[in-house]
């Protein structure tokens, strides 16, 4: 096949082009994507919310709305509703006394302020210390649990919760993201 | 403040290759003497913080506003690519000196995956312009350092007899892995 | 008390000879001289096969500037010119005598008596020291009168005078300053005549009181030289190192005492300066020590030179069983020699015998790197990478890491714990990087 | 062989020091630090010790005659010297495997891979421990307190040692003059009547080591000196601007291993500069980031850390700053 | 097609138009010439890089061969003819006929003939051995023995006999490239011409001393005795130094030399066995095949 | 070369990463377990073939001079292919390759092979040397997200085989070096015997 030759008209036209060709494709798988990652997206919220809810029928993304917390924020609540009951909340709360900062979890509630579970979302906790508060060993101390009688406190504060070993730092803060969750419910008197 | 923290964070304590994983290519292959080692880091350093104003201004301006977010990879690749064959050229007329220090290693920029993945994570980071900026500059400069060391440990070595199969890249990569090793020590010191 | 400050060693002293006064070594049958005893150029023989000649008679000429006179050490027939394996591990031309009596050039005056009054002028002292055949005793066996001859736009201030002795078993100076240091002195003042400077000082290392003693004493009656005793350290006695504990100067790298303004010379060159120039003795005989633990009869003697190292082995006692190694010098410097028919010439200060056990090298092991032989080096030099660099054959570094300036005082091997031979491989560094610069030069 | 004469270019005498007996001058200085940890540890320090040691020999062992096919060298006692120093680095009650597994990559990855003895950029010891650190965050961190001779292995009673004790409680917001009532005294500190790793807790047998070192010669007062002298006057500053956060100097020095990692570790010939100055450098960066990392850092204890970073410089250093060269200057007198 | 695919195709096309612009310029201001033969000549170089030639390295010695006006004087030993031929086509010159050599030592001193007379106790390097002494043995002229030549061929032509201590040179294997020879402190290695079936016949000695010594140190040393220059009928031989010499151009072969040697130093090597009195060379030879 | 041979060379004799040492940063970022590395191969083998097929359809038409952006832009298309469908259907997975899925864009590997063989070869040896040199890619990173995972978190594929934790250095960045270094020089060994 002869080479076309690197004159200016032919590396602009071929450059062009291909450009055009391209551009031309992604245009299209965009708008291919573009419903199923925002379903995707919003699959994972809810994945999310399932995990520390009771089953629902209702779309708690929609129904979503944002609660203050008293420290100057909001948080965002996701109703769960069962045949239009409430069932449960699924509190998106946080923490920045990690660690390593921020953390933030998503604990679900009973109407009553029961905590149902929680799911952590995102932490930058050191491995194999703080990163075990995802681990069911840690967190299911807190399944069944009302913060109203069960305080959120490790027991080197004097409260029940067992910390992770060597990572009481890491605990204290879950407590923090798990007690902020539940303050703004009480708050709000969703409790 | 603000910036102190961004700049010791990108140096020392997320360092480009030893933690992020970027530009290990050049990492390994540019460190056999520590004076190419500081050309390129020189080198690095200029395209990155050009890249990155570039690539900030085109994402703010053009494929935000456009709504085609999705276009970054391409158009960022492009855009770096050309910048860095401008800037070879430009140098070339304005400086010699400078061009024959730097010169060579421009083309092995532009398929370093340090400068494109910057210009992401500014991105992502949602940092400003000069935030980017600095960012970029210390991603470049934390390259430079660990490339130096590297460089410098790398020549001391070529003195003394290493087991053969060890002897190039994988004695390289044990040492990056030694370093990395060395860097966590920084841990904590920006949350 | 003064010393340099950086660097050096401290290897066992074994000065086992330090009590023995100088015997003379009996004349030998036959003696081969070789006619080059000193740097510079070898020179011009003189003499043919079959011609008879008188002790202290010129049998070559020196032949251009830095070179020197060579004289027969005994009187006899030329039995042929030939070449002998010498000191340098080589064979050189030498030329033969078969002994016959002792008859010397009439012109030297054989008495005992000490002259103290020195009635030549500077040019004359430099002129006879060229005629005797004078060079450097400290070991580098420089022609002296090219170092007395003080080039325009330079000025010597100060005469040194080296007593430092700082090799171990040697002890030829020691006792040299001890029975004949009235000569050393007025020897000193000779060179300090023919430098014209008004200021000499003697080092002397304090393993010698009895020496520094003495010439205390004795320099209380000449003016302007004064003894300083010396801690000791080796290489205290290399002139630069010399110069830095006495004077506090450096000389700058690559250049000459003369260029700070002093000049170096050994105490057995004072001594044959003192009897070229008041006795107008040529230089044909030294002091030499011989020495070694297992020798039965250590001892210093006056040596003609010629005279085979075995006739010495045989006034000392005879060579042991189990000798390994005979070295000519010091241990630190001084050089093996393949054989015991070796002649004995002016640069020949001691020979030692080294038993087997003592004469083999350690292993050499890995570098850990302990740089022991960075701070050895009393020029700072960083010996383990000039090893390397020349093992590796990067002579260029190597030179930028200043090679050439080695001295090659070996305090880096000996102190090596890893057994590493650095000074091997620094010297052939050194040489090629000389090599290479000269190829420069000349290709320009 | 023969009678024949041996010839060799001079020098012709050899001084006494030989590798072994260096290695063998740094065991002899560890007895003292080894005894002390017998004292207040028990015999979980005999057991990690003899761990540490035996699998650093065998692994060099293992390696050098499987591996890289030369010379066997285990005899030169520098695996010897890492095994010690390793052990002198972990707690007194840490599970054997996990020592095992520290010595491999103490003598594997940091030595081994380089050649061996005298190749290696970094410190083997602190690679290993290093790495058993991150690795292992819970064993590595739960310190046995001294609880004299007869104490258990694996039943230990385990607290913080002081250094961890004062960082987390100024975390808590706690003062400093709180936290003097939690901490040991200073005699006891000295003595090494503390939590800590089994070796670096008596400064009192680390000083009769570095004592030791210094008479045979076989360390100079450089590093040690300026690393304990830089973190000396870098914490006195801190302490002295504000003493409610910040320990007082002669705390940071007593407390944790900064002694055993100046006397001993950053001393390694192998990964330390070669000349007087260059080595002042490296002792000043490394107290000054040990400091950096037990105030700002997340690490309560910061040497090792510091210790191997700065061996990253060393190569660095060894071509960049040089001894002043004898006649460097051209003086005029 | 919705906006975003209008959108994308134009932005990016733009753009692509944009870098092909800025980058034809580019291409034309900045067009750095460089003769493409150069490569082309480097292409057909055996990339040894080992000097051979004079030039570092097989690029240098490409650009030499294009800019020189004729191949005087430039040759690459290693890939011979062959390869100059070759780079003569791509630069439509002539290549000069370079004669094949291959490389010899010239020295037989074998422990069964130059008795050791001291033991070398430093560096196993000739070159630190040569600047101490004249060596274990008391000739100052023969090999060492420490293999300096040994690690400086490339091609793994030249190795160290465990049992004579001598380099021994595989034919096939040597490119003549000369590195060798360099090493080589005494300059002890030849290379000589290659003759049909590897044939070579030389002085395998260098001792420059009088006959009495030379002997003294080694049995097979040439002791300068002229009787092979005597006998040769071409003028091949010369004696210079105290030692004879073999020209390679001139030599026929005829053998005669090597009957006449009383002390065997001349070699024949790859001849067919003599029939009447092949003992003595034949004996030699096996040292060095 | 025969297509088999085509198709083989990427796993030994010319695997990308263990022979070449391209690619290296996603080889150390993504191989914490074994499953996001092969996720990443398998990514990169698509962009990969297609990027291959097309340039070796259009290398006859491409001038040499704008070569290289040519070859970017086809590339950097499949590869905001890659990264919009993984988005949409595997959203797990693209969230832990992050920003290294539009890395793969400078990737060494895929500009290689482009210029290297897709711009020389038929559409069908362009296809089946991408198909090859991906799968030897993906293979290497499983082999190391297999070790790593195996020791750094004492799992494979997710499964864990000892209670408690794995070596953790090894899920992290030292251990990747590691990893990579030692299985390289394996293979240097290997190769030289
Ligand atoms: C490098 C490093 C990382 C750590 N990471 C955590 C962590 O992620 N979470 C945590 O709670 N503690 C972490 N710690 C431990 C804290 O510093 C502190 O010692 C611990 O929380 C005290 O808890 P304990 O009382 O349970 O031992 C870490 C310590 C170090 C040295
Ligand atoms: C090549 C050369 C030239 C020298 N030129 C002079 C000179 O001009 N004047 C002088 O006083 N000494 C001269 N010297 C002598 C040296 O200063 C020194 O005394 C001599 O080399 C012996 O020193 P050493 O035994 O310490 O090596 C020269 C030496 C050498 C090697
Ligand atoms: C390492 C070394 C050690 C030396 N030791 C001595 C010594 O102990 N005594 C001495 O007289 N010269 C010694 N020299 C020689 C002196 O440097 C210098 O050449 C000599 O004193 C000059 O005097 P000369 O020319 O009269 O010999 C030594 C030289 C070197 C390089
Ligand atoms: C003074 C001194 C200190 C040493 N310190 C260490 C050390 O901290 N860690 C170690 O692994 N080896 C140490 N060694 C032993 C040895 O040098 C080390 O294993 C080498 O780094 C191995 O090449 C030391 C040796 C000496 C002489
Ligand atoms: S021999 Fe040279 S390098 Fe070694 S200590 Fe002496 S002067 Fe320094
Ligand atoms: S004394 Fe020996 S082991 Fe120590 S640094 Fe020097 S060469 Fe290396
Ligand atoms: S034997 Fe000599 S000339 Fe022949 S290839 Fe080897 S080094 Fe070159
Ligand atoms: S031929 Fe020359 S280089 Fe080779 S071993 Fe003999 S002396 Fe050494
Ligand atoms: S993959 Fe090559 S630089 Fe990152």
């Amino acid at each position: 096949m002869a080479k076309t030759e690197s004159t200016f008209k032919n590396m602009v036209l071929s450059l062009t082009l291909i450009s055009l060709g391209a551009s031309a494709s992604l245009g299209f798988v965009y708008e291919l994507t573009k419903e199923p990652i925002a379903l995707s997206a919003l699959n994972k919220k809810l994945n999310a919310i399932r995990e520390v809810v009771p089953e629902f029928n209702n779309n708690p993304d929609e129904e979503m709305f944002r609660l203050a917390t008293g420290e100057g924020d909001s948080l965002d609540i996701f109703p769960a509703k069962k045949d239009g009951e409430i069932v449960g909340y699924a509190v998106n709360t946080y923490t920045n006394k990690g660690f390593s900062g921020y953390i933030n979890l998503i604990a679900g509630f009973k109407p009553d302020g029961t905590i149902i579970n929680i799911s952590v979302l995102q932490q930058k906790e050191t491995p194999g210390l703080g990163t075990k508060m995802a681990d069911p060993g840690f967190k299911d101390q807190f399944i069944d649990k009302n913060p109203s009688e069960f305080q959120l406190k490790v027991r080197k504060d004097g409260g029940p919760v067992d910390a992770i070993t060597a990572a009481t730092i890491s605990s204290r803060a879950f407590c923090d993201a798990v007690q902020r969750a539940y303050n703004t419910l009480e708050k709000g008197g969703l409790k | 403040m603000e910036y102190i923290l961004i700049i010791i964070s990108a140096v020392f304590i997320n360092n480009v290759v030893l933690a992020q994983y970027l530009g290990v290519c050049p990492f390994l292959g540019v460190s056999n003497k520590v004076n190419t080692a500081l050309g390129m880091a020189g080198a690095v350093v200029f395209v990155i913080v050009l890249a990155t104003i570039v690539t900030y201004l085109i994402q703010v301006y053009v494929l935000d506003k456009l709504g085609i977010a999705f276009m970054q990879t391409i158009t960022f690749i492009l855009v770096i690519a050309a910048l860095v064959q401008m800037v070879e050229i430009i140098l070339k007329k304005i400086s010699q000196p400078l061009y024959q220090a730097l010169g060579i290693f421009l083309p092995l920029i532009t398929t370093n995956c340090a400068v494109l993945g910057v210009a992401i994570l500014v991105i992502k980071k949602d940092y400003n312009l000069l935030e980017g900026v600095v960012f970029g500059a210390s991603i470049a400069v934390g390259f430079g350092l660990a490339l130096i060391i590297l460089a410098g440990i790398r020549e001391q070595l070529e003195l003394v007899d290493v087991p053969k199969g060890m002897k190039g890249v994988p004695l390289s990569l044990v040492i990056a892995g030694i370093l990395a090793l060395a860097f966590m020590g920084f841990t904590g010191i920006v949350k | 008390m003064k010393t340099f400050p950086t660097g050096g060693v401290h290897p066992p002293e074994n000065k086992l000879t330090s009590n023995c006064p100088i015997q003379v070594l009996p004349i030998p049958q036959s003696v081969a001289i070789p006619v080059s005893q000193h740097i510079g150029s070898p020179a011009n023989i003189i003499v043919n096969k079959g011609d008879s000649v008188k002790t202290g008679q010129v049998i070559a000429e020196s032949k251009g500037f830095v070179s020197a006179c060579i004289h027969s050490s005994v009187s006899g027939k030329v039995n042929k010119i030939d070449t002998v394996i010498d000191s340098t591990g080589y064979r050189q031309t030498a030329v033969f005598i078969d002994v016959e009596g002792d008859e010397w050039v009439d012109t030297i005056d054989r008495t005992d008596e000490i002259v103290t009054e020195i009635k030549l002028s500077s040019e004359e002292i430099i002129k006879r020291c060229l005629q005797s055949g004078i060079v450097g005793m400290g070991g580098a066996t420089f022609p002296s009168h090219v170092k007395l001859t003080v080039p325009a736009g330079k000025k010597c201030e100060v005469l040194i005078i080296n007593g430092v002795e700082c090799e171990p078993y040697l002890t030829s100076d020691h006792r040299l300053m001890l029975e004949r240091g009235e000569e050393v002195l007025i020897g000193a003042s000779i060179l300090m005549k023919a430098l014209n400077v008004n200021k000499a000082m003697i080092g002397i290392e304090n393993n010698k009181r009895d020496a520094i003693g003495h010439m205390t004493k004795l320099a209380t009656a000449f003016k302007g030289i004064t003894v300083h005793p010396l801690k000791v350290k080796y290489p205290q006695g290399a002139e630069k190192q010399l110069i830095k504990a006495l004077i506090n100067r450096e000389v700058p790298s690559g250049r000459l005492p003369l260029d700070i303004n002093t000049v170096v010379h050994n105490v057995g060159t004072a001594f044959a300066v003192y009897e070229a120039v008041q006795k107008n003795k040529p230089l044909f005989e030294r002091v030499v020590t011989i020495t070694g633990k297992t020798v039965s009869k250590p001892g210093n003697y006056f040596v003609r030179t010629g005279t085979p190292v075995s006739k010495l082995i045989e006034a000392a006692g005879g060579m042991p069983e189990d000798t390994g190694k005979i070295v000519s010098g010091g241990p630190m410097m001084g050089k093996a020699l393949s054989s015991a028919d070796v002649p004995v010439v002016k640069g020949t200060s001691g020979i030692i015998l080294f038993p087997r056990s003592e004469s083999e090298r350690t292993e050499s092991k890995p570098c850990i790197r302990c740089a022991k032989c960075v701070s050895a080096c009393a020029l700072n030099l960083e010996p383990y990478l000039l090893m390397t660099l020349s093992e590796k054959g990067l002579f260029e570094r190597a030179e930028k890491e200043r090679i050439t300036d080695c001295m090659e005082c070996g305090s880096c091997s000996f102190t090596c714990p890893a057994g590493r031979p650095l000074l091997d491989y620094i010297r052939l560094g050194k040489s090629t990087v000389i090599r290479m610069a000269r190829e420069k030069v000349v290709k320009k | 062989m023969s009678n024949l004469l041996n010839v060799s270019p001079s020098p012709h005498a050899h001084g006494k020091e030989t590798t072994r007996k260096l290695m063998t001058g740094v065991i002899i200085a560890l007895v003292p630090a080894l005894l002390a940890s017998l004292f207040y540890f028990g015999y979980g320090a005999i057991i990690v010790t003899v761990t540490s040691v035996a699998s650093c020999l065998l692994f060099e062992y293992l390696i050098q005659r499987f591996i890289i096919k030369k010379p066997i060298t285990i005899t030169d006692g520098s695996a010897l010297v890492t095994g010690l120093l390793l052990a002198f680095n972990v707690p007194s009650n840490l599970p054997v495997f996990i020592v095992v597994i520290g010595a491999f990559v103490s003598i594997a990855v940091a030595k081994m891979t380089f050649g061996g003895l005298g190749n290696n950029p970094f410190n083997p010891a602190l690679v290993g421990r290093v790495f058993m650190l991150i690795s292992f965050p819970v064993q590595m961190t739960s310190w046995p307190v001294p609880g004299g001779f007869s104490t258990g292995y694996t039943d230990a009673v385990t607290g913080a040692t002081p250094l961890a004790l004062v960082k987390e409680g100024l975390k808590n917001g706690e003062t400093m003059q709180q936290l003097m009532a939690q901490i040991p005294t200073p005699s006891q500190m000295f003595l090494g009547n503390m939590g800590g790793s089994l070796g670096e807790v008596a400064a009192v047998a680390l000083l009769i080591g570095f004592v030791y070192l210094l008479v045979r010669k076989i360390i100079t007062w450089h590093i040690p000196v300026s690393i304990i002298g830089s973190m000396v006057v870098f914490t006195a500053i801190l302490w002295l601007i504000n003493p409610e956060k910040n320990a007082d100097p002669m705390f940071h020095v007593l407390a944790g291993g900064v002694l055993l990692g100046a006397i001993f570790m950053a001393t390694d010939y192998v990964t330390s500069p070669m000349n007087p100055k260059a080595m002042i450098i490296y002792g000043c960066s490394i107290g000054i980031l040990t400091v950096v990392i037990r105030v700002w850092g997340a690490y309560p204890e910061g040497v090792s850390f510091a210790i191997l970073i700065m061996n990253a410089f060393v190569p660095l250093m060894n071509a960049y700053i040089k001894p002043k060269r004898f006649g460097e200057v051209i003086k005029n007198g | 097609m919705s906006s975003t695919i209008i959108i994308t195709v134009v932005s990016l096309s733009l753009l692509s138009l944009f870098s092909a612009v800025i980058l034809y310029f580019i291409a034309q201001k900045f067009k750095v010439f460089e003769d493409p033969r150069i490569d082309e000549v480097q292409a057909v170089l055996p990339a040894a890089n080992c000097g051979g030639c004079g030039f570092a390295g097989c690029r240098n010695f490409a650009e030499a061969l294009v800019k020189a006006e004729t191949f005087e004087g430039l040759n690459c030993p290693v890939g011979g003819a062959e390869v100059m031929g070759q780079a003569a086509k791509i630069l439509g010159k002539e290549a000069l006929a370079v004669e094949p050599t291959v490389a010899v030592l010239l020295c037989n001193g074998t422990p069964e003939f130059r008795p050791h007379t001291t033991k070398y106790d430093g560096v196993p390097d000739c070159r630190i051995a040569h600047s101490l002494y004249l060596g274990e043995t008391d000739c100052s002229f023969g090999c060492m023995g420490y293999g300096d030549c040994e690690r400086a061929c490339t091609f793994d032509a030249l190795h160290m006999d465990p049992v004579t201590g001598l380099p021994v040179i595989i034919d096939d294997k040597c490119t003549s490239c000369g590195a060798c020879v360099k090493a080589c402190p005494r300059h002890l290695i030849e290379l000589r011409k290659r003759a049909r079936k590897e044939r070579k016949l030389y002085v395998a000695c260098s001792n420059c001393d009088k006959g009495g010594p030379a002997r003294r140190a080694c049995k097979v040393a040439c002791i300068a005795c002229s009787k092979c220059f005597k006998v040769c009928e071409f003028d091949a031989i010369t004696i210079e130094n105290n030692l004879a010499y073999i020209d390679a151009t001139k030599c026929t072969f005829c053998r005669k030399c090597v009957i006449e040697c009383p002390t065997n130093s001349i070699l024949e090597i790859n001849f067919p066995p003599r029939k009447p009195k092949a003992e003595a060379p034949a004996e030699n030879a096996t040292v060095n095949p | 070369m025969s297509q088999l041979q085509n198709f083989t060379k990427g796993f030994f004799k010319e695997n990308p990463i263990l022979v070449l040492v391209l690619g290296t940063c996603p080889t150390l970022a993504t191989t914490s377990s074994a499953l996001n590395g092969m996720g990443m191969g398998i990514a990169t083998t698509f962009v990969l073939i297609g990027s291959n097929v097309v340039i070796s359809l259009l290398s006859g038409v491409i001038p040499d001079k704008v070569r290289i952006p040519a070859f970017i832009v086809i590339i950097a298309s499949f590869v905001t292919i890659v990264d919009l469908v993984m988005q949409a259907y595997v959203p797990s997975l693209y969230e832990t390759l992050g920003i290294f899925i539009p890395l793969i864009v400078v990737n060494c590997i895929v500009l290689g092979r482009a210029e290297a063989f897709a711009s020389k070869n038929s559409v069908l040896s362009s296809f089946i040397d991408g198909l090859g040199m991906g799968l030897g890619f993906t293979m290497a990173l499983g082999i190391m997200g297999s070790f790593r995972e195996m020791v750094g978190s004492g799992s494979i594929f997710g499964y864990k085989f000892i209670s408690g934790d794995g070596i953790l250095v090894f899920i992290l960045a030292p251990g990747a070096f590691w990893v990579l270094g030692y299985l390289i020089a394996i293979i240097n060994r290997l190769k030289r015997t």
